[in-house]
This record gives C-alpha cells, sequence and structure tokens, in this order.
C-alpha cells in the first residue's frame, strides 16, 4: 500500500520536473529539474524491486551524465542573453504543432497499454542477478556497448581535441 | 501477488508521458543543449519502461537493457556535447536553425 | 607454266607492296622501272600462256589454297584460265604495259610517283585476279580491290576537294551495285552450295529450267554488279567525274579494263543467263539505252575528258547490247578493240592535256594538227575505230554486234536500229572532237611536245586500233556457237554506210562549217534540249535530290542521338523525383522530428491494426 | 592452374605498375608491357603442349574433361559457388585476342598519358584481367565477379585520363554497365534458383545449368534478361547510346580496349550463356533480335556518317559493325556464328587501329574534330596511308578480316531470312559512306594552312610496328581465316548440337 503511494507521489514528482525542465529558458534551471526528474524515476526503480537500477540511474545518470552537462554549460557561458533569447523561441506558436503530435501519440501509446495489466512483482531482482545475465546470455551486447563506450570515448576526444586545437590557432591569428 | 501492488499500466503511462514530453521538448526547442537534455528524458521513459516490464515478470532482463541504455545515452551525450562545443565555435550559436548547412 | 600463272597477278602486287613499302626512299627512276617492269614482267608471262594456250587449247584450272571452309561453304583462292581469261588478261597486261609506260613520262614531276604506281600496279594485280578467279568470291574480291584502287587513284590528287568527292561518288554507286552483286552471291550459294563458276552453271542447269524465277532474280543482282561497275544506267554517273584522276588512269581503269568488268561478270556467268531470257532482255535494254543516253551527252560536252567518258559509256552499252541479244563473243571482241582504241583516245588526250598546261576544255585547243603530229594521228585513227569506219577495228566488233542484234526476234529491229542512231552519234562526236582540237585556230601554245615514252605507246596503241578488228579471239569453246545465218545484204551496207554520214556530218558542221546548226543550237527548245543533254539527262541532279540530300538529312537529323533521348527522359523523370524529395530535405531539425513523429504515429498505428487488433 | 596464373599475373602486374612510379617516370608503361607481353607468351608456351586445338573433338558442352583446359576449384561451398575456369577454342581466340590488343593499347598510350601512369597501367592490366576472366569463367557467380572486375577500372580509366566531357560520359558508361550488370545477377541468380527448384541442389556451374528445365514464359523472361545485359555491352540498338560518349572520351588505350575487347564480351555472353541456356527461347526472339542487329547496322552507319568528331564517328561505325554480330549469333548456324566471331576478332583489330590514329591525331591536334582536319596525308604521307588501310578494312574490303566476317554472317543470315540479309547489306554501302567521308575530311582535302607549321610529326618507329601488327593480322584473318574457323569450329558445332532440340529441328524444317 505504501509503495503504491510513493509509486504515485514519485510519478508526479518526476512528471512535473521534467515538464520544467523542457520549459526553462535558463539552462542550469533546467538541468536541475531534470536531475529531480531522475532522482524520481530512480525511486520508481527501488519500488518496482530494481534496486540495482536505481543506484545506476542516480550514479551515472543523475550524477556523471548531469554533470557533463554541467560543465559543458559552463564552458558555453550562455548567460543572461541566453535566457532572454530561449524565452523568445518559445512563443505557443513554435509549440502548438508539436504539442498536438505529441499528445496524439501519447493518446495512441496510452490505448496500447491500456490493454496490458496486472502488477509488476515486488520481489527484489539482485544487482547478482543482472550480472549473471549480463555475462551470461547478454555477453554479445556487452561487447558492442563496450565498443560503444570507446567510439564514444574516441568521437569526444577528437571533437574535444579540435575545439581546443581551434582556440590555440584562433589565439596565435589574434597575436 | 496482491491487488495491492503497482499496477504496470501505471508505469508504463508514466513512462509514456514522459517520453511524450521529451519528444514535446525535442520538437520545440531550438538549443542543442535542450535538445540533448530532451533525449536523455525520452531515453530515460524508455529505460523506465524496460525496467518496468522486467519487473513484471521478475527477470533481470529489463535491467540489462537498462545498463545498455545507459552506456548508449552516456557515449551520446559524449559525443553530442563535443559537437555543441564544435558548434558554438563554428556557428557562435547553438541554435540548430542556423547550424542546418550539410557540409561544412 | 601453267603451274605459275598464280605468279602474274602476284608479280605487280609485291611490286605495289614494294612501292608502298619503300617508295619514298628510292629515285624516281627506280621507281618507273619497278612500276613498269612489273607489269611487263606480268605481260610477258601471259604472252607465254597465250602461245601455249594457242598450242593445246588446255583450260588451266589452278588451286592455291581454300579460302575459307565452313560448313560445306568453301571457295579457294583459285584460279580458272581459259580463252576468255586469255584474252582479259592479255588487254590488262598488254594495256597496262603501254599505259605503264606512258604513266612514267606523264606524272614525272608529280611528289608522289611511288604512291602513283604502287595504286597503280595493285589495281592491276587486282583485275588479274578478277578476270582469274575460279569462283565468284575471289571474283569479288577482284571487283572490290579494283573498285579501291578506282577510288585511291580517282582521288589521287586528294589536295582538291572535288577529286576526293569524285572517288567517293566512284566507290559509293559502284559500292551499291556491288551489294547486290553480293546478295546474288548468297542467293546463289544458298541454292547452288557452291560458288565455283563452272560447277555452278553445271548445278544451275540441272536444277533450274529457262524461265525460272530464282536464276532470273539471281541474273537480275548480277547485272545490278555489272551494271555498277561498268557505268550503265542507273548507276553510271561516277564515270564521267571519275576523270578528275590522272589522264593515264583513266585510260586504264575507266575505259580499258575495270569499267569492261561487268561485261566480263555477265559474259562469264553466260550459263547462268541463258537460264533467264529475261535478265539478257534487260541486260539488252540497259545497254542500248545508256548507249543512246551517253551519246547524246557526249555531243554536248566541251571538256575533252568527259567527251571520252560519256563515250565510254556508251561502247560499254554496245557491248551490254551485245551480252543481251546472246552476242557474247562479239561483245568480248568489242570489249578488246574498245580496250583498244579508247586507250589510244584518253592517253591521247592525256598527250594533249599534259602538254597545254592542263587544260581539258577542247574549245580552247585548236590546231594542234601540225604542232603535235603524233597526238594527231593517235586521235584520228582512234576516232575513226571508235566511229566504226571500214577496217579500223571498231567496225569489225560493232558490225558484230549490231548484226546479231537485228537477228533477235522481235526486238531485234528495233536494238538494230537504235544502235544505229547510236553508232551515228558516235561519228559525231568522235569527229566533233577531232576537228575542233586539231583544225581550225590554234588557242592555246603546247609548251612541250611528247617525249618516247608517251609516244610509243601510243603507236603501239595505233597500230592495234587499226589491226585489232584482224585478231581471232579464242573464246569459241567458252560461248556456244551462234547460229552462223547471216542477215539481209542490205542491213550490213547500211551498217557500214551510217558512221561514214556521221563523220560527214561532223565534218560540214565543225570544219567546213557549211552546214549551220546555230539556229537550232540557238532555238529555246535546242537550248533546254542541249542543257538537258550536257547535264547527262539531269540523272546526276535527280540523285543528288533523291537519295544524297535525303541521307545527308537523315544524318543530319539523327545526328544528336534520338535514342539517347528516352534515356534522357530517364534522367529528367530521376531528377524531377530528386526535387520532389529535397523539398523535404530541408536541413532543419525540428522539421525533421516533426515528420519522424509523425512517421511513428503512422507505424505505431498501423502495428496495432495490423498485429493487436486495437486500434 | 594456367588460367588462374593468366589472370593472376595481370592483376599482380597492375601493382607493380603503381609501384614501379616511384622508381621512374616512364617505367610503368614498360612494366605492363612487359607483363601482358609475358602473360601472353606464357599462354603460347602452355598451348605448346596442347593438342592442336584444330584437331580437338568437339567439345561437349556437358562434358568438362572435352574442353582444352578446365579447372575447378571450391569457393563457396554452400551455395554451389565455385572457382570454374575453362578454355575452347573461342575462349582462347577470345583471349589471345585480348592479350594482343592489350600489349597495342599500352602502346597505344606510351606517351598521352601525363599524370599518374602507374595507375593507369594498374587500371589497364586490371581491366584486362576482368576480361580474361569472363572469358573463361564458367562459374556464373565468378562470371559475373569477372564483369565487374573489367568495367570499374574502365570506369576510372575514362573518369581521370578522359577527355574534356569525362565525367558525363564515365557516370554514363558506370550507369548503363551497372544496371545492365545488376540484371544479369538478377538472370543468374533467377536461373539458379529454378535450377534449384527442379533439381534440388544450389550450383553456379555452366554445365549443371545447361538443360535447366523450366516453364516457357520463365525461360524467357530469364533469357530476355541475359539478352538485355549482354546487349547493352555489345553495344545494340538500342541500348547503344552510351558508347559513342564513352569511346570519344576515353583515352586512347581506353578505347582500344572497350572498342576492341570489352564489346566482345557482349557477344561472347550471348554465344556462350544466353542462347545455349535457353534454346527455345532465344529461337523464339531470334527474329526480334535480328532486327535490333540490322537496325543497329543501319542507325550505326547513318549516325556515323552524320558526325564530326573522328572518335565518335568511330564509336557509330562500332555500333555497326556490332549489329553484324548479333545477327550473326542469333540467324544461328554455322556460318553465320563463325561470321560473327570473325567479326569479333576483325573488328577488334580494325577499330582498335582506328582509334588509336584517333589518338594519335588528339595527341598531334589537340582536337577530334573533323572539320578543322583535312589535308593531314600531306604532312603524314605514313599515318594517312595506315588510316586508309583500315578504313577500308572497316568498309569491308575483301581479302582482310571484316569481308570475310561480314560475308559469312551475311551468307548464314541469307538462309534464315533474307529482307533482314537485305537490309544489313544496306550497311556495306552505308559503311563504305562514313568510311570514306572520314578518311576524306582528315587526311584528304585541301590541305588546312593551320597546321602547315605545327611540325606535325608522322607515325614513328614505335606506331608503325604496333599498326604493322595490326595490318598483318587483318591481311592473315582476310586471306587464311582457316585457323581461326578452325579454332572456332568444334565449339560451335557443339552449341548447335546443343541448341538442337526437337522443338529447333521442327523449326528448322519449316524452313
Amino acid at each position: 500500500m505504501l509503495e503504491i503511494v510513493f509509486f504515485y507521489i514519485a510519478a508526479t514528482v518526476a512528471l512535473v520536473a521534467t515538464v520544467m525542465a523542457m520549459t526553462r529558458a535558463n539552462a542550469i534551471h533546467a538541468l536541475i529539474y531534470l536531475i529531480v526528474s531522475l532522482l524520481a524515476v530512480a525511486v520508481i526503480f527501488f519500488l518496482i524491486g530494481a534496486p540495482f537500477a536505481a543506484a545506476l540511474e542516480i550514479v551515472i545518470y543523475a550524477g556523471a551524465i548531469m554533470v557533463l552537462f554541467v560543465f559543458v554549460i559552463m564552458m558555453l557561458n550562455l548567460g543572461e542573453k541566453g535566457d532572454k533569447q530561449e524565452r523568445q523561441w518559445l512563443q505557443p506558436s513554435i509549440w502548438a504543432g508539436p504539442a498536438v503530435l505529441s499528445v496524439v501519440l501519447l493518446i495512441e501509446l496510452v490505448m496500447v497499454i491500456s490493454q496490458t495489466n496486472g502488477p509488476v512483482s515486488v520481489t527484489a531482482v539482485s544487482a547478482k542477478e543482472v550480472g549473471l545475465a549480463l555475462f551470461g546470455p547478454y555477453v554479445l551486447a556487452v561487447e558492442i556497448a563496450s565498443m560503444l563506450l570507446l567510439a564514444g570515448l574516441v568521437g569526444s576526444f577528437h571533437l574535444g581535441r579540435r575545439y581546443l586545437e581551434r582556440d590555440n590557432l584562433e589565439k596565435q591569428g589574434g597575436q | 501477488m496482491d491487488g495491492l501492488n503497482i499496477p504496470l499500466n501505471h508505469i508504463l503511462l508514466v513512462s509514456s508521458l514522459l517520453f511524450a514530453i521529451g519528444m514535446l521538448g525535442l520538437m520545440i526547442r531550438r538549443n542543442i543543449i535542450f535538445i540533448l537534455m530532451s533525449l536523455e528524458v525520452m531515453l530515460n521513459a524508455a529505460a523506465l519502461a524496460f525496467v518496468a516490464a522486467g519487473a513484471h515478470w521478475g527477470q533481470p532482463d529489463g535491467q540489462v537493457v537498462f545498463m545498455l541504455i545507459l552506456t548508449v545515452a552516456a557515449a551520446e551525450v559524449a559525443v553530442g556535447l563535443g559537437l555543441v562545443l564544435q558548434v558554438q565555435k563554428r556557428f557562435k550559436t547553438l541554435d540548430m536553425d542556423h547550424a542546418n548547412r550539410m557540409q561544412g | 607454266m601453267s603451274e605459275t600463272i598464280w605468279l602474274i597477278p602476284l608479280i605487280p602486287l609485291l611490286s605495289s607492296v614494294t612501292l608502298m613499302l619503300f617508295g619514298s626512299r628510292l629515285k624516281v627512276s627506280q621507281i618507273g622501272i619497278l612500276g613498269v617492269a612489273s607489269v611487263g614482267i606480268a605481260a610477258l608471262l601471259t604472252l607465254l600462256l597465250a602461245v601455249e594456250f594457242m598450242q593445246n587449247q588446255q583450260v588451266i584450272q589452278l588451286s592455291l589454297w581454300i579460302w575459307m571452309e565452313v560448313a560445306g561453304f568453301a571457295p579457294g583462292i583459285s584460279f580458272y584460265f581459259d580463252g576468255l581469261t586469255l584474252v582479259m588478261m592479255s588487254v590488262i597486261t598488254g594495256v597496262g604495259f603501254l599505259i605503264h609506260l606512258f604513266s612514267t613520262e606523264f606524272m614525272e614531276r608529280d611528289p608522289s610517283y611511288a604512291r602513283y604506281f604502287a595504286y597503280l600496279n595493285m589495281f592491276v594485280a587486282a583485275m588479274l585476279v578478277l578476270v582469274m578467279a575460279d569462283n565468284l568470291l575471289l571474283l569479288y574480291l577482284g571487283w572490290e580491290g579494283v573498285g579501291v584502287c578506282s577510288y585511291l587513284l580517282v582521288g589521287f590528287w586528294y589536295q582538291h576537294n572535288a577529286n576526293g568527292h569524285a572517288a567517293r561518288k566512284a566507290f559509293i554507286v559502284t559500292r551499291i551495285g556491288d551489294t547486290a552483286m553480293a546478295l546474288g552471291l548468297l542467293l546463289l550459294f544458298t541454292q547452288l552450295g557452291t560458288l565455283d563458276i563452272q560447277a555452278m552453271v553445271g548445278e544451275a542447269n540441272q536444277t533450274w529450267q529457262v524461265g525460272d524465277t530464282i536464276p532470273l532474280i539471281a541474273c537480275l543482282l548480277l547485272v545490278c554488279g555489272a551494271v555498277g561497275k561498268s557505268a550503265q544506267l542507273p548507276l553510271h554517273t561516277w564515270l564521267p567525274d571519275a576523270m578528275a584522276g590522272p589522264t593515264p588512269v583513266s585510260a586504264l581503269i575507266h575505259a580499258a579494263t575495270m569499267v569492261t568488268a561487268g561485261v566480263y561478270l555477265i559474259a562469264r556467268t553466260h550459263g547462268l543467263f541463258l537460264l533467264a531470257p529475261t535478265a539478257m532482255t534487260v541486260v539488252a535494254v540497259i545497254g542500248i539505252t545508256t548507249s543512246l543516253m551517253a551519246a547524246f551527252t557526249a555531243l554536248m560536252q566541251t571538256d575533252i575528258k568527259r567527251i571520252l567518258a560519256y563515250s565510254t559509256i556508251s561502247q560499254i552499252g554496245y557491248m551490254f547490247l551485245a551480252l543481251g541479244v546472246g552476242a557474247w563473243s562479239a561483245g568480248i571482241f568489242h570489249l578488246m578493240t574498245h580496250a583498244f582504241f579508247k586507250a589510244l583516245l584518253f592517253l591521247g588526250s592525256g598527250a594533249i592535256i599534259h602538254c597545254l598546261h592542263h587544260e581539258h576544255n577542247i574549245f580552247k585547243m585548236g590546231g594542234l594538227r601540225t604542232r603535235m603530229p603524233v597526238t594527231f594521228w593517235s586521235f584520228m585513227i582512234g576516232s575513226a575505230a571508235l566511229a566504226a569506219l571500214p577496217m579500223t577495228s571498231g567496225f569489225f566488233s560493232k558490225d558484230q554486234i549490231l548484226l546479231q542484234a537485228y537477228q533477235l526476234p522481235d526486238i531485234g529491229p528495233g536494238l538494230w536500229m537504235a544502235g544505229l542512231l547510236g553508232a551515228l552519234l558516235t561519228a559525231i562526236y568522235s569527229f566533233r572532237l577531232v576537228f575542233v582540237v586539231f583544225f581550225g585556230k590554234a588557242n592555246t601554245e603546247p609548251d612541250k611536245n611528247t617525249g618516247w615514252r608517251m609516244a610509243v605507246p601510243l603507236s603501239v596503241l595505233c597500230f592495234l586500233a587499226m589491226v585489232g578488228g584482224w585478231f581471232m579471239i579464242p573464246v569459241s569453246e567458252v560461248f556456244p556457237a551462234s547460229d552462223g545465218s547471216h542477215p539481209a545484204h542490205w542491213v550490213e551496207y547500211v551498217s557500214i554506210s551510217v558512221p561514214i554520214v556521221g563523220v560527214l556530218l561532223a565534218y560540214f558542221i565543225f570544219y567546213s562549217g557549211r552546214l549551220k546548226i546555230d539556229g537550232l543550237v540557238n532555238s529555246t527548245l535546242g537550248k533546254s534540249l542541249g542543257q538537258f543533254w550536257f547535264s547527262g539527262w539531269g540523272i546526276d541532279w535527280l540523285y543528288d535530290h533523291l537519295f544524297v540530300k535525303p541521307y545527308y538529312g537523315l544524318a543530319n537529323m539523327l545526328k544528336g542521338e534520338p535514342v539517347d533521348a528516352i534515356y534522357g527522359l530517364i534522367v529528367a523523370l530521376n531528377q524531377t523525383f530528386n526535387h520532389w524529395l529535397s523539398v523535404a530535405q530541408s536541413g532543419r531539425m525540428r522539421w525533421y522530428l516533426a515528420s519522424m513523429v509523425a512517421g511513428l504515429i503512422l507505424v505505431i498505428t498501423l502495428a496495432a491494426n495490423l498485429s493487436v487488433g486495437v486500434l | 592452374m594456367v588460367m588462374i596464373n593468366l589472370i593472376v599475373i595481370l592483376l599482380v602486374g597492375g601493382l607493380l605498375a603503381i609501384l614501379s612510379e616511384r622508381i621512374s617516370d616512364t617505367m610503368p608503361r614498360k612494366v605492363a608491357m612487359g607483363v601482358v607481353l609475358v602473360d601472353l607468351l606464357y599462354l603460347l608456351v602452355c598451348l605448346s603442349g596442347m593438342p592442336d586445338i584444330t584437331q580437338l573433338q568437339a567439345p561437349v558442352a556437358s562434358d568438362s574433361s572435352s574442353w582444352l583446359m578446365h579447372f575447378k576449384a571450391g569457393w563457396i561451398p554452400a551455395f554451389g559457388i565455385s572457382i570454374e575456369l575453362a578454355l575452347d577454342g573461342i575462349s582462347l581466340l577470345m583471349v589471345l585476342l585480348t592479350l594482343v590488343l592489350g600489349a597495342i593499347a599500352i602502346s597505344a598510350s606510351w606517351t598521352d598519358i601525363v599524370v599518374r601512369k602507374g595507375f593507369f597501367e594498374a587500371n589497364l592490366l586490371w581491366s584486362l584481367a576482368g576480361v580474361l576472366g569472363v572469358f573463361m569463367s564458367l562459374d556464373l557467380m565468378l562470371f559475373f565477379l569477372f564483369w565487374e572486375v573489367m568495367l570499374i577500372p574502365m570506369y576510372f580509366m575514362i573518369a581521370i585520363w578522359g577527355h574534356e566531357n569525362r565525367g558525363y560520359a564515365a557516370m554514363k558508361f558506370f550507369i548503363f554497365t551497372q544496371a545492365s550488370g545488376l540484371l544479369m545477377l538478377v538472370s543468374i541468380l533467377a536461373l539458379v534458383a529454378v535450377n534449384h527448384g527442379a533439381t534440388g541442389t544450389w550450383t553456379f556451374s555452366y554445365f549443371d545449368l545447361l538443360n535447366t528445365e523450366m516453364a516457357e514464359q520463365t525461360a524467357h523472361w530469364i533469357m530476355l534478361g541475359f539478352f538485355i545485359a549482354f546487349v547493352v555491352k555489345l553495344p545494340g540498338f538500342p541500348f547503344h547510346t552510351w558508347l559513342p560518349d564513352a569511346h570519344t572520351q576515353a583515352p586512347t588505350a581506353g578505347s582500344v580496349i572497350l572498342a576492341g575487347i570489352l564489346l566482345k564480351t557482349g557477344a561472347y555472353g550471348l554465344i556462350r550463356f544466353a542462347v545455349p541456356f535457353f534454346p527455345e527461347a532465344a529461337l523464339n526472339f531470334s527474329y526480334p533480335a535480328m532486327w535490333l542487329g540490322a537496325a543497329g547496322v543501319v542507325y550505326g552507319a547513318v549516325l556515323a556518317f552524320g558526325q564530326t568528331d573522328f572518335k565518335r564517328l568511330i564509336a557509330y561505325s562500332s555500333v555497326s559493325h556490332m549489329g553484324f554480330v548479333l545477327l550473326g549469333i542469333y540467324a544461328w548456324n554455322e556460318l553465320a556464328l563463325q561470321g560473327a566471331v570473325m567479326q569479333m576478332v576483325a573488328h577488334g583489330f580494325s577499330t582498335a587501329a582506328l582509334f588509336m590514329i584517333a589518338g594519335s591525331l588528339q595527341e598531334r591536334l589537340h582536337t577530334r574534330d573533323m572539320r578543322e582536319m583535312s589535308g593531314l596525308w600531306q604532312q603524314m604521307p605514313r599515318m594517312g596511308a595506315v588510316a586508309m588501310f583500315f578504313v577500308v578494312a572497316s568498309l569491308g574490303l575483301p581479302g582482310l578480316g571484316n569481308f570475310v566476317a561480314e560475308f559469312l554472317v551475311l551468307l548464314g543470315l541469307f538462309q534464315v531470312n533474307v529482307w533482314i540479309t537485305v537490309i544489313a547489306a544496306t550497311g556495306l554501302i552505308t559503311g563504305a559512306a562514313y568510311s570514306l567521308l572520314l578518311m576524306q575530311r582528315s587526311f584528304q582535302g585541301e590541305v588546312n594552312k593551320k597546321w602547315a607549321d605545327y611540325g606535325l610529326a608522322d607515325f614513328g618507329p614505335r606506331e608503325m610496328l604496333t599498326m604493322g601488327v595490326m595490318m598483318i593480322a587483318l591481311i592473315l584473318l582476310g586471306i587464311y581465316p582457316q585457323p581461326v574457323l578452325d579454332a572456332a569450329q568444334p565449339v560451335l558445332q557443339s552449341l548447335l548440337e546443343l541448341t538442337a532440340t526437337p522443338a529447333l529441328a521442327s523449326a528448322e524444317a519449316m524452313q
């Protein structure tokens, strides 16, 4: 019973926080709402018996990835001018059409989902089980994921390095 | 399994809502940073659906896929943010509508 | 000797190849000696052969190797030698030798001396192959070979576009005939299974009856070939233009030898023609029509070589008439005598042109009788023979033709009368030429006189043109004997007297001036008729508008490759689609996203409908 | 193994040519020439140990041991794909032609290539390797592979070293050949699938696919696929439009290979595959095919007459000449087939030589426009004489190879259909018209003052040697074609027997 209540609270928090994140003009504000949303989702994970996923959600999503965002936003140094620009872009005329599309999609999804029923189990699936599955039947997926990460690593290194080099070149040109 | 447990379709509903919101964000924002954030929201929504499904059958597979999504998100953000820096450097703006030339 | 007849065409051929390869390194005298000697040796060998043949009358068949052997089609590189071949070979090598000798002086100053002799020798070789061939395919090789040599020699002075045009015209017009002839070959092989002339004729006599359609078609196709090569109606238009070549070439190729190849072809395959009487009538009618048409045209020409060219066409018309009426040996006899006197006339005109700064217009000549006596006498004798004055060579041969034509049932007398008209015209135009060029006021001074290398061939040919009529050509074994009956004596008397009348007319009109024709010529009708005749009956104009210009037009119209337009359509279609689709490719992220979502909605709708059954 | 070596020598030779460019600028062409000559020599040495091909028994098409050479090794056994090469009379003729013309092509491009010489020679050699493979493959998958191998280097040759409009020409060439190649692939797969349906085994082997039983409609459509694929290459009307552009824009060596050899692969494919696989369908289709052939003869000749570009004129003359090949093949009797094979060989030489002359003119005058030529004989008598020789060869002068070919085709065709023969024979007249026009506009006519002080160099020893080889070849083909005929005869005989099914026999009896 308690779980159900917690679930609805967490769900509400997640949804509200996400809406807020999507509509903020200031990037840092949006980001913080997003972190809240992620944390709320982590709570849901915990409630439906996936504590390991919940932990990862907090550590990697809310922690690592969001911090990346923060760093980049800091590097970009958008400031007050950026906020004004964002507000100008968020006119109803711009979001009306997409909103209709999204709502239609949502309705469809809901109608499909409404066919399913039954509860989720409360017995937790432990990290050990996840690990066994990962390095058992899913070992190929792990390999692929590792390659993807490697590619991401190389890619971001490459992009970032060129960013710095260009910076240096421009500085030299300036002098 | 008593009827007091969380119903699966409610979780899926939350997931769908998150997804739709993320998609809306994707469509209405012009700033690349926000676009990336929207993507994160959508990925997260998908992950939620997987985990919920896994929990429904009491299997670890849902969480395995969640981890895969996590890796995808991480890689995507790493490259995406690298690109953001490049775009900002080149076009002096983060407006996607301005950076729409395919070449160059 | 009989085993070595292949040497006769080979020697000129080798000489030709030598001249082509090393001509630029040889001295002028060496070139001349090589060119003349090779034909001379061939002539000597022919002479030896003739002596041998006269003794034993033996037909020689010699196969060198099988040319190609496919599915029963096995023509050989093989030669056949009989009386007819001997006559042709004698003319080719004998007259050819004289003309080569003449050329050494005529072409002396030409920078392309070696090239000239290379072509000329090659022509002799090809012509010899033509007459010696045992099968029609080898004959066709010689046939086309002489065509190419003729093309090369007509266009010898290639720097002038007109010469090139004439050369191409000569080749292409004869090629039309040749192609028909090739089809004839195809038909004959398909029907008879061989192209060996003797075997083929034998087979034909067993397979077909007289008057069948297939031999008629085959013969008509062969006639097309003959008509093209021998410049008969309707394919005669190339010959007058072919006079663009050096004059000895005209003498050799366009008077004495190549143009008579058609006559030879028909004579050689007479066994087939006997099976197709209709084809023979066609030949006779073509012959006489051409003869008259050309004679009228010759009457009006002013270019000395064109007069002779039309006269050649006319005389070959007589030969065709002879073939058409079955006077085979008379036709070949006329071929030989014609070779003598026409070569003589051409060489004579060559001498005049050579000495008169390449002047061709007879009205700019005149009074040459005293200044070029050798040439004058050659022309006198040549013209006399051409006009068939009694006791000249031309008289004997033409007389035979006309008499045999007269004897043909139904159309015989008609042909004879037409032939007489032709003879009259021949006498008039040939002596018109003599009187205008050699008598009267001198208009152009000759700057040099003929040397011995020109005089000797002229003299020898004079002799031959005079006495050639007494030769007995050894073709009695080749052709079926004529019935030997003679027409009434008055026919003969008329035939003899007509040329004399013609000469007298020419004398009164063009020399003494006692017969005034100015009024007639200057009348409206006279003028237009004269113009009509002058233009060769407007046939050139007709062909130009009927075939040449439409072909050029067609080629011009298609030049841009209309088929490509179909593929162009495909390209255009693709571009249109590309245009449509690239509108969607706007480069705006949010537009892509929106369309992606729309697509997603669509897919989910479909998927849900199909698999789950909801919605 | 000999056949594999032949191909490998060329492939490796290409790499050597690229590498040798580092040694010196003139090295690649020497290497390429050496490689081709070595290849040719190797083939001849290997042949000398073989039984005389003219004495050879007629190869039974379904019995591989009766072929001159046969090689088979596994490749992709799961689909029945193997590396199967074989050599019979026709293949041998084509292989010899390929190697000889390859050497000639290298000689033709001796001086006119200035950039990336090594890569050029490599492309040339690779293309030759592909052609050899095409002529020897008896596995359809391998055939298709080589088919592509020969085309792609050719694309590069046109696209990189071509003349002013090379991009367009190369793309057109590529699209046409790729589209037809794809069609062929589809047809091959369809045939294999049909065979699988009938026998239950997957195989791409020529011998196994012969006599595949199939419904009439199926055979018709698959046959049509093969037909179009090969006719595009031939090229037959109306699929020829890539050829004038490709020929005109290709460098000299490219034109020589393209006209001399590559076109022959289409004809070879028709003789080897398109007809024997589907004897009845091919017979039913023979009239349309022959009409296309006759149309090609006439259309090519008329268009050639209208051209002002030297190379374009020759290109259209190729369309006309290859029309005879198409006619010969679809008349499908021994005379006509021999004529077609003969035409493939003779046309290879005559057109290659004309393209080489065109290349020499382009190199000297920097134009191919005949309106700017005229009277070139004056300055280049040797080149003029050589050109005259090949022009009369191409218009079918008896005593030279092309005549034998055309006459045999017409002779065979005449027994099948008289009216098509008559139409095709007009090609002899129109052929004379454009050939002589070519001569008139370039070498004869008034001497163009423009070139007077250009100091145009006549043909040198290298060029005369190359031309001499081709002239001798054409003369030999013209007066003693028997070796070629003998080499092809057993093969054609066996093909004719193979296709002599009862239905065909009755059709022939009706003739």
